[in-house]
């Protein structure tokens, strides 16, 4: 059991929670009448991690993303609106349309994609560290990556680059069993991760990532201990509820177990622990639920009223136009 | 779902394989997710259940190390069927393609082969956006070392795989992710075919248009509309990108005088500059007008359906492109 | 030792690199061996005692991290100048390359840019064998969001560091490990270079040799052989393979007729091909002969001297092709 | 302390670290008169790590190794007049004059080379140990590398991988504390070795690598455990006496360090515990000083008598030669 949370910061926290949760569910409508298109991975059951995590950091702090990040995306202040013309590849995207669900930016936000290489944005996470810490400033970089990514050699390049160097890195593993189809039995030897992070001497916490709380707890102190340090692990336990992508018949996983981790809903042991405090109830949820959708209603409105970029414009972004 | 007698694409690469295994015990698949998921687009779907995970191996996220592997499998007597779910990620694995599994035979003075075959999916038009996009075959093909394939058609999804294995060296087999549902009739037996050789898939003696993979629908579909406005164009399809079938293509460019080479890579340092040089080369005086090229916008994917439309070969630039050469010499 | 006021290739590049790190803080170094080794050319040797560690970093053996890093600093507002030791080890940071260094600008819709500049040596002549003597910076230039610099002279290598630096894109800089002990004068200041357009390194009105990098010495030298048999060729040096600078190649085409291009690159889906495509595309009409190519052969490097030596362009084989030339349409 | 070594095996090790050992300082005359030519990396210094470890394979047994193999080619069984005709350039030598002092092959002795990039040879000794696996041959895979190697992703997606399908690799990490210029301490944040391979649950062992009765005994060991199971880990703490290559000025470590890592010199060693045995003398040693200056003069002879490949041939080997 963690601190007594604050019952409004509580609440900030599950009202973030549900802003994603009901932004997916949207998104999977308009896949399926085919106004999002590409691969469309959703953060369904994970939303503490991002949301816990996020809310330890400074705008100067800088975010790394996977695929999997319209959760990490809206929890860092990307408005939905740009994410959602994004993803209907309209000018007006937080992307200008080029990058689609899986590669959403906000330089402004310093929310740094949106990689679709798995194990491909730790490296960059690393980067960005070194740059504040060589021009003197106190950012933090978070770096989130799927537990699948572990395997890959990029991930033990990374985190000993940045622990050689002592770089204000927070390495945050989703650990949400799967890779695509792939168990962690299946795909590590040794499915304790933190003890990887250990062979590199980098102080790492595993943390249960289905309770925002705990999340953002451990996210606080790794933070902290970063920012003024080097760099920390922590290993997110949670889970996927829904398939990988739209496409996954999710033949390697039994549906009991999904409905175990169901009955840990982020969101629902949120709204209990809240409830527990007298900080919750039945008028609180309906009118985030109000707010949530008028906020997610007018996204799209936003992404439909948008615009296609001129197809003459197409070689654009490729290298920095000087002629203009 | 296919009518009968016909199949898919998938199907046939599928059939290929199942066949392999069970006709060799040296052979087997290994690759993220190609058991228990049934593989990223479901070809090896179903063949866990039937050879068991000794022979489906399902490998942790390592595309370096399980090339590798399967490269030192393929020196260890056996016949590995390494897939790297799609040709984005074989960029992690590029140094042991490159630097072990094209060379180790040279480097030992022909003592050691690598018969190891590496399939993966390749090319854009899904708006999967610039890390998921890629065509890289064209530029695979510049490695001594390696073969590079292209099946286009079920006939060679189904029966590239056998030569493949067969031969000595190792093999990459590129599959276009827009070709897997594509269907068609399978002759049984299925007929075989070689992995030398370009095919002519469409007669015709105005022009030539050369291609292969993902693009070959298109081309074909251009023949067609060329056909509509009196141009008689010929389709050769390379099947093979290294070693490349010099000679049918220049046979076809002798008797047409004309070229377009169609090619979903981007231009610069492409396949096609490779075909067009060689043009050059051994068919300069038989040309009325320079060789054309049809090829992906050099910019990163970008995911917007329309751009990403106009970025890759369409019917549209390839009929302009070879009444160009029609008009060229005008 | 050089001559008074002479300079060595190795030298000048140490010299801009030196220049960059005392004009602008957001300049560092960082790779194997930078530091206290002294980098494995001599390049940066010195330069830790100079700027110390922070801005002289050596990096542990891991090319992928390291580059990604170099990726991120840059996003973090430095200029990062990145050495990898050689272009054989460049492909295990490939993904890094292509993926995000090439497409970050593009995915974010312009947002993002990479001023990153990366160093490495390339190519063979020294009896490195098959892993350690590629040439692939022509194969480099076929990833649009690169830049590809590929300094042949000692001008060029000590001033094309600062305009890459200035660039606001990714730069990969090649530098042949043939060239750095080549000696020769060098202007004090230096003069200041683009990296945009191709140099005529000499004047001549025969035929046009095209070539960069280590093959430049080659090709003047070939271009010497040749006037002494009465022809008198154009050498132009390309210094920039992407994006490649066609309108001084084409100029000098429509002028000479002919072209031979040397090119220490395997010869299929070189960048030798992509020039003798563009000058069919642009200059077709023009030419008295097909377009030549002197390349490598396909073949991974041999480690004997005599099989090396026969696999690299070569003065005979460049006299050779451009007699063909023009001989050609006889 | 080891076991008492048997005095005639005891023997037969050092007169093998000898043969190396005079070999290699040959090799770097034949350099300085340009008949060897391109990279050449010494083993001086390191002899009772390749002896020692390949003391304890049998002939179906694989070997993988490095650029500086010269050891291990010779304590394989390769003639040494095949490895010295391969650094001429000659048809003769065991790769036929296409690779050259880093590229050893012996298909026979199932040696796999001679790889020159760092960290390279993991992944194909993953291979050769799953295709015996597969094949049901009791065969283990040595796989020798450099301790640079370990900051290398291949290095930790190989060790995962032989580890999570329990293949037969011995992996031996010749920790001689420098990757060229840079010490382990500056390329690793946790120097312990076996640390990264235990969190692959890899058995481990720190193997004192100048004593070759304390290398034969852990590799006996290991090579033990992966025949009848898993992959198994040594780090061998060891020294390169000389600069890294030919062209090395040796800036980065002190004259002292290295003259007190001379005093261990594996020859020295191995011949001070013969003699406390009572199983070596003067006359012993002169015998095999003479045997080895003999096999060394013929195999150079046999090296300088070689033939050069027609230039014609060029292009062979590229592809399997299908016309004859
Ligand atoms: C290098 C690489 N290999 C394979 C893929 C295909 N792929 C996309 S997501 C994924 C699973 C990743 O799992 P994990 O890292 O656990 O993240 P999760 O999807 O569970 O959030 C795979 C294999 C990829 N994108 N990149
Ligand atoms: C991937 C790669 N990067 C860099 C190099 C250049 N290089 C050759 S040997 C070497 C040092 C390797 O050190 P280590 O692994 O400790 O082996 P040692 O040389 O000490 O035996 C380096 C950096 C290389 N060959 N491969
Ligand atoms: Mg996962
Ligand atoms: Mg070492």
């Amino acid at each position: 059991m963690t601190r007594v949370p604050d019952p409004a910061h509580g609440r900030d926290l599950y009202r973030e929670m549900l802003r994603i949760r009901r932004f997916e569910e949207r998104c999977v409508e308009l896949y399926s009448q085919t106004l999002i298109r590409g691969f469309l991975h959703l953060y369904v059951g994970e939303e503490a991690v991002a949301v816990g995590v996020l809310a330890t950091l400074t705008g100067d702090d800088n975010v790394v993303a996977t695929y999997r990040e319209h959760g990490h995306a809206l929890a860092r202040g990307i408005p939905a609106g740009a994410i959602m013309a994004e993803m209907f590849g309209k000018v007006e995207g937080c992307s200008g349309g080029r990058g689609g669900s899986m590669h959403l930016f906000d330089a402004t936000a310093r929310f740094f994609g949106g990689n679709a290489i798995v194990g491909g944005g730790l490296p960059v996470a690393v980067g960005l560290a070194l740059a504040d810490r060589m021009q003197d400033r106190p950012a933090v970089t978070a770096c989130f990556f799927g537990e699948g990514a572990v395997a890959e050699g990029e991930f033990h390049e990374s985190l000993n680059l940045a622990a050689v160097w002592d770089l204000p890195v927070v390495f945050c593993c989703e650990n949400n069993r799967y890779a695509m189809g792939t168990a962690l039995e299946r795909s590590e030897s040794d499915t304790d991760l933190a003890a990887k992070a250990a062979s590199y001497e980098m102080p790492a916490a595993v943390v249960d990532g289905m309770d925002v709380f705990a999340v953002e707890d451990a996210a606080r102190a790794a933070v902290a201990a970063a920012r003024d340090g080097g760099p920390q692990f922590l290993e997110l336990q949670t889970y996927r509820f829904r398939a990988h992508s739209m496409y996954d018949p999710e033949r390697y996983r039994e549906k009991s177990e999904v409905d175990a981790w169901r009955a840990r809903d982020p969101l629902t042991l949120c709204e209990q622990r809240l409830r527990e405090l007298d900080a919750f109830d039945d008028v609180t949820r309906d009118r985030f639920e109000a707010e949530v959708a008028a906020e997610i209603d007018a996204a799209i409105a936003f992404a439909e009223a948008g615009t296609l970029e001129p197809v003459a414009d197409l070689t654009r972004h490729v290298y920095r136009d000087t002629t203009t | 779902m296919t009518a009968p007698g016909e199949t898919t694409y998938r199907e046939a690469m599928r059939a290929a394989i199942r066949e392999a295994l069970a006709r060799d015990p040296r052979v087997f698949v290994m690759g993220e997710d190609v058991g228990r998921y049934g593989g990223c687009f479901a070809v090896t779907l179903g063949l866990l259940e039937e050879f068991g995970p000794e022979r489906i191996r399902d490998t942790p996220l390592s595309e370096s190390a399980f090339v590798g592997a399967g490269i030192g499998a393929a020196l260890g007597g056996t016949r590995p069927i390494v897939e790297i779910m799609t040709v984005n990620f074989s960029l992690l694995a590029l140094d042991q393609i490159m630097n072990n599994a094209a060379t180790l035979q040279h480097m030992s003075g022909g003592q050691l082969h690598v018969p190891l075959v590496i399939r993966m999916t390749t090319g854009a038009g899904r708006q999967l956006a610039a890390q998921h996009s890629h065509s890289l075959e064209g530029w695979y093909a510049h490695i001594p070392g390696i073969k590079v394939l292209t099946p286009a058609t079920i006939e060679d999804a189904r029966g590239m795989l056998a030569p493949a294995l067969e031969d000595p060296d190792p093999v990459l087999i590129f599959e276009h992710g827009g070709l897997y549902n594509t269907t068609g009739p399978l002759a049984d037996p299925p007929p075989v075919v070689d992995i030398a050789h370009a095919a002519v898939r469409r007669r015709g003696g105005d022009i030539t248009l050369v291609t292969y993979g993902g693009t070959l629908p298109t081309t074909i579909a251009a023949a067609d509309a060329l056909a509509a406005r009196g141009v008689d164009a010929e389709v050769i399809d390379l099947r093979v990108l290294r070693p490349l079938d010099d000679a049918t293509v220049m046979a076809s460019v002798r008797r047409t005088h004309r070229l377009v080479i169609v090619d979903e890579g981007w231009r610069s340092g492409s396949i096609s500059a490779e075909i067009s040089a060689r043009v050059m080369e051994q068919a300069f005086f038989d040309l009325d007008a320079p060789v054309g090229r049809v090829c992906s916008a050099e910019v990163p994917m970008p995911y917007a359906r329309h751009l990403e439309e106009a970025a890759l070969p369409s019917v549209a630039r390839i009929v302009a492109a070879a009444e160009e050469a029609i008009t060229a010499n005008g």
